[in-house]
């Protein structure tokens, strides 16, 4: 299989489902990029990171629609586009930005089936960068999952690799439920081996990236990564961590972590998250609640301080979860 | 231009409809029997069935929180509404939404709203639909003075305009937005003036004349259906009953609905215009005023006699899977 | 001491701090009410749930602001007065029009201190109801307080009684960090003793609502009631609760809470938001990680089901957490 | 109006101070050692200069992600402000902003902005505080042609006119917000046709003529000074580098930038103008030049000297007590 980019994965999911139905349109700032320019181009950039690049070309500005900087009105307008018919993929850039739509997202996308009594679909997914690590400043870095997470109506993927996401994007377009999509600002040139024909991955089903009968290590997007690292280091020690990557956070797969937690007796979770309220939190209730008499030792929760992402390098190196505060966690869960 | 007879008859009989629901609701709420927020469209009908009266089913319209104008205008159920306004099983949404979101895609009703400005962004939405599938509908946004200072309303508006959407902009600037007169929320005193800073014909009309509002309402609409883009329509009139049902309205003037009700009612002035003018009689207009009477009074008994929700729906329409 | 009802405790608050320090200004929707009505009024509403009543008439037009319907804007003016002299206490009405403003709030308010390298003060206050029970239906019932809680540079306070809610209030006016202030509209007319003069309950200290040695109780706001009805009820079968109000969850008494569960074993959470990623989660998850070792028994936690708030009657009281799940709760941890 | 030959000495020592702080920056970026998003503003320096000729410490702005000439006009230390886009100890605000969130309140200066937009609300509260406290401050909003279409931006506009604030919202209007036309983006082409729609004065001017900015500043800071509101400036010009550093621009025409330098460059054209009017002399206009080299060249020598932020600095500034 060839390897390609978290980039390529995205764009081939969005190319190949707009083929597959032609409701599907994007919607965004610059996802074709140069409309009005002195260059006359069609497509000056594929979006300000290169997802979307080629769409235009290829499908025409009927179906990528660049917009002006109004988040607010042109989320809204993909959950009327979806309410009418179209199948709408929006593109928020970073997920900082939810904030000038939120209301659109909380209050009218979330719930809007349930207020109508299921009368209402909304078939539509809001792609968004998330996470530290790219020297972005406090309103460019955060993740804000847990808050999405939290509220019902919402689907919430956050896939930690090429393959997933573009499998975790196709199940995304094609699911009728308005979907929120995560996609870490740092892995965007992470390679993995990813098919060329589409393939759908199921959301609430966990992947166990790695099996382990020690420690169960639940670890969010690219902190799956730092958790293989951490594993590896485990490793040495004679420690086998199993790794659970639940790749949708709403839907959860309860089941998974519940299983790994009875088989090992003891969980560390790791979220990138602000700490309070939180997924680390989330998942950590759970096993007190559903696993209590299968746990041998606390919970450890790794997660970043309650402080927002400073801008300088090594303060944002400082506040990123990492390997070694994973092993540790998972030794002190063993001691 | 001319209307039909038919048009004529069935304009009145929307907003005698409208009038009768609300004034109806106006007492029933009264006795404690209607549970939440409901804000009554008295004094405004003229608006809705002037706007709606151009729609169809494939047109779509979004509503606001004093949405039983809009929603009778554009066919909604009346049992239905009075239903889930009393919070049963047998209402519009289960029962699950109430007064401030009664929606019916069916007749293009994409709800009413309880988040005042948030209706013009789904519009454009449901006109970008219309204008991707080709279908040559039209999208409505009901917009309060009060809400028209939200800023998705701005943006929603220049959105329409730069993607020259099939959507309008219909600002019902009745006075108030709760206790503040919009003569004080408006920089300026006006939202018609907001058209031009997005490069779209802006309207202003009298909302207590039935004729006035169809005929802005028929050039936007032409406009939109030929590809043209958005327009703006303000309307002006004022609402005969509290910002929600229990507000003392100590803000008003103790004579101003009285003499709104006297001078400018829209019911009144449209049975005048139609009965002088020799277009329809008296007779077939007193009909239509007791037929709508009955017909509120059997929605009222049907809903007060309806089961409520079953506990199962609580856990459903959560999602398309649950 | 006279009883007074949470209204009348939160109008004294705000008319002792005002008549105590000038910069302190009332921003909101209708906080005097009546600006341009033909009737003339300087005063005609005192805010639409009349909790400003009388402070336009004391203090004049100058101090106490009625805005356009526009959150962004004013919330925004509250952050760049506080940044530049005043102390103002703006008023959201319902936490659910956070929506419509939340980029001032997660972007500029919560985070301008730390991305200024504490160059900037951000005393102000944020006022608004919360909760469900009122037949307001979705749009009009959320907690939210979870999502305030996840974001670091926000303070959170959810006064559960007419007395907190006044000595918490001031101590939020004096505050010079951005407090976000949640009064559950469901208890406006609910009375207690409170003092005539001011006095300022400090934030990050729980409330031991009442001592017992079975099972711990944590509630949030409203739910201390329920709490407390849950606690006598299992008194009759002999079971004593301790009911722990954290009065604030962010900071959040942690030491209050594992104190408790030192004495207990045993923990029930109760919350009125939404179950994912909420204050339930987040304490159950402390105590799984801090006193895991104390516990005898699974924690509970007892909050709404994963759903928007529903309309109908009989289905919003399904949905609110009452005194019988917490009774069942509790003793489960018994078991 | 005339201007003292310390005003326009001034006037050309911030715009080519700017300059030459982002063309260095330009070079210095191309070497990977500058962490994160920067957005030049050189070619703007007219708008930035001409606005706060009027403005003193007292006076607050607020500015954007291309903040780095507001900052330098509003009186912020070259040195501090170099060193925070390198993330040092040393920078202006302790290395934990960076080149997006520079402020000094101290100078009057409310900080860049990663959120377009957002400052124009900021700037409404410090309009607040000068009109309550009586200081006889303004406040000015910059905010970008892009930017200009964010509802936060429409509702401070209305709420500052509503309120009577002495707010000034001052539009850069460089062509292209990212990579797309701000004539595509806006609905009618520009911005200062929404002025009217809030009831306020607008203007709009070449913001490569400094003097053309200066005036019409003039004109908005006297009348907020004096009570009277506020007021809305459109500047026209473009930026000469990408939207970002890194930017390959492909969206711009090949000489689009090259006949921008050679044709309407505000250094060149102050310069121009002064000399031949006899005012300042190309001596001293010479020396402000290579002093501002000089300036800048020991500001990047000193922020690459300088210590990164200590670990503890993570956990301070979060709240008042930490
Ligand atoms: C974003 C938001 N802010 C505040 C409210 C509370 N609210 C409900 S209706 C209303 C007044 C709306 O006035 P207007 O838009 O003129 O409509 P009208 O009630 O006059 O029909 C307000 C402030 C809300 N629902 N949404
Ligand atoms: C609310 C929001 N949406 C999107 C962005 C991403 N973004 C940063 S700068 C920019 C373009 C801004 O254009 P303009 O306002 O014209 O300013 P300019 O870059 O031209 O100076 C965009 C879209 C943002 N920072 N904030
Ligand atoms: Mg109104
Ligand atoms: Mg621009």
């Amino acid at each position: 299989m060839p390897a390609k980019s978290f980039r390529t994965a995205i764009n081939e999911a969005l190319k190949q489902e707009m083929e597959r139905d032609s409701r599907v349109v994007i919607i965004g700032e610059d996802v074709a990029g140069g409309r009005g320019g002195s260059a006359g181009l069609e497509e000056a950039w594929g979006g300000p990171f290169g997802m979307t690049r080629g769409l235009t070309t290829q499908f025409g500005a009927a179906r990528v629609l660049d917009t002006p900087i109004s988040e607010s009105a042109f989320v809204g307008a993909a959950a009327g586009a979806a309410m009418t018919g179209l199948r709408p993929v929006a593109e928020i850039m970073f997920v900082d930005f939810t904030g000038v739509c939120f209301d659109q997202i909380m209050n009218q996308i979330a719930k809007i089936r349930y207020m109508f009594g299921g009368k209402a679909k909304l078939p539509l997914v809001l792609r968004m960068l998330y996470g530290a690590g790219f020297r972005a400043g406090s309103q460019h870095s955060q993740c804000l999952y847990p808050i999405f997470t939290h509220l019902p109506g919402l689907k919430v993927v956050i896939p930690s690799n090429a393959y997933d996401a573009k499998g975790l994007l196709i199940t995304a377009i094609r699911d009728d439920d308005p979907v929120l999509f995560f996609e870490h600002k740092a892995m965007l040139g992470a390679r993995a081996e990813v098919p060329d024909e589409a393939y759908a991955i199921p959301f609430g089903k966990a992947n166990i990236v790695r099996a382990g009968g020690d420690v169960s290590i639940v670890a969010i997007g690219r902190m799956v990564q730092m958790a293989v690292r951490a594993a590896d280091a485990l490793a040495k020690d004679g420690i086998a961590a199993e790794i659970i990557d639940p790749r949708t956070t709403s839907p959860l797969d309860r089941d998974a972590i519940l299983t790994s937690i009875k088989k090992t007796g003891r969980l560390v979770v790791v979220d990138e998250a602000s700490p309070r309220c939180n997924m680390a939190t989330d998942i950590a209730a759970l096993a007190a609640s559903e696993a209590w008499h299968d746990l041998k030792a606390p919970v450890k929760m790794v997660s970043p301080p309650h402080t927002p992402v400073p801008f300088a390098a090594p303060l944002e190196d400082l506040y990123i979860p990492n390997a070694e505060k994973i092993v540790a966690a998972a030794k002190a869960t063993l001691q | 231009m001319q209307q039909s007879r038919d048009e004529l008859l069935r304009a009145y009989r929307v907003m005698r409809l409208v009038r009768e629901f609300d004034e109806r609701l106006h007492v029933e709420f009264a006795t404690g029997e209607i549970p939440g927020f409901v804000h009554l469209y008295a004094g405004e009908e003229a608006v809705a069935a002037g706007v709606c009266a151009h729609l169809g089913d494939r047109d779509h319209i979004a509503s606001t929180h004093r949405g039983h104008g809009h929603c009778i205008a554009k066919g909604c159920d009346v049992d239905g509404m009075m239903a889930e306004i009393y919070g049963k099983a047998t209402g519009i949404c289960g029962g699950k939404g109430g007064s401030m979101h009664i929606a019916d895609l069916d007749r293009g009703m994409m709800g009413a709203n309880g988040i005042v400005g948030a209706g013009t962004a789904l519009v454009c939405g449901a006109a970008l639909s219309a204008k991707t599938l080709g279908t040559g509908a039209v999208a409505v946004a009901f917009t309060g003075d009060g809400g028209s200072n939200q800023g998705t309303v701005f943006e929603a508006m220049n959105l329409a305009s730069v993607w020259k959407l099939p959507a309008i902009f219909v600002f019902e600037n009745n006075g108030y937005g709760e206790a503040t007169a919009s003569s004080w929320s408006l920089a300026g005193g006006d939202i018609v003036r907001r058209a031009a800073a997005f490069a779209m014909p802006g309207h202003q009309v009298d909302g207590n004349d039935y004729f006035a509002v169809w005929e802005v309402m028929r050039q936007a609409t032409e406009r939109a259906r030929e590809g043209e883009g958005p327009s703006l329509i303000e309307c002006r009139m004022k609402r005969y009953y509290g910002h929600f049902e229990g507000d003392t309205q100590a803000y008003r003037a103790k004579d101003e609905v009285a003499t709104l009700r006297a001078e400018v009612d829209c019911l009144m002035r449209f049975r005048e215009r139609v009965t002088a003018a020799g277009l329809l009689g008296a007779a077939e207009l007193d009909a239509i005023d007791s037929d709508a009477r009955a017909r509120v009074d059997s929605a009222v008994k049907a809903a007060k006699a309806a089961p409520t929700p079953p506990a199962s729906a609580l856990m459903t329409d959560v999602y398309v899977s649950y």
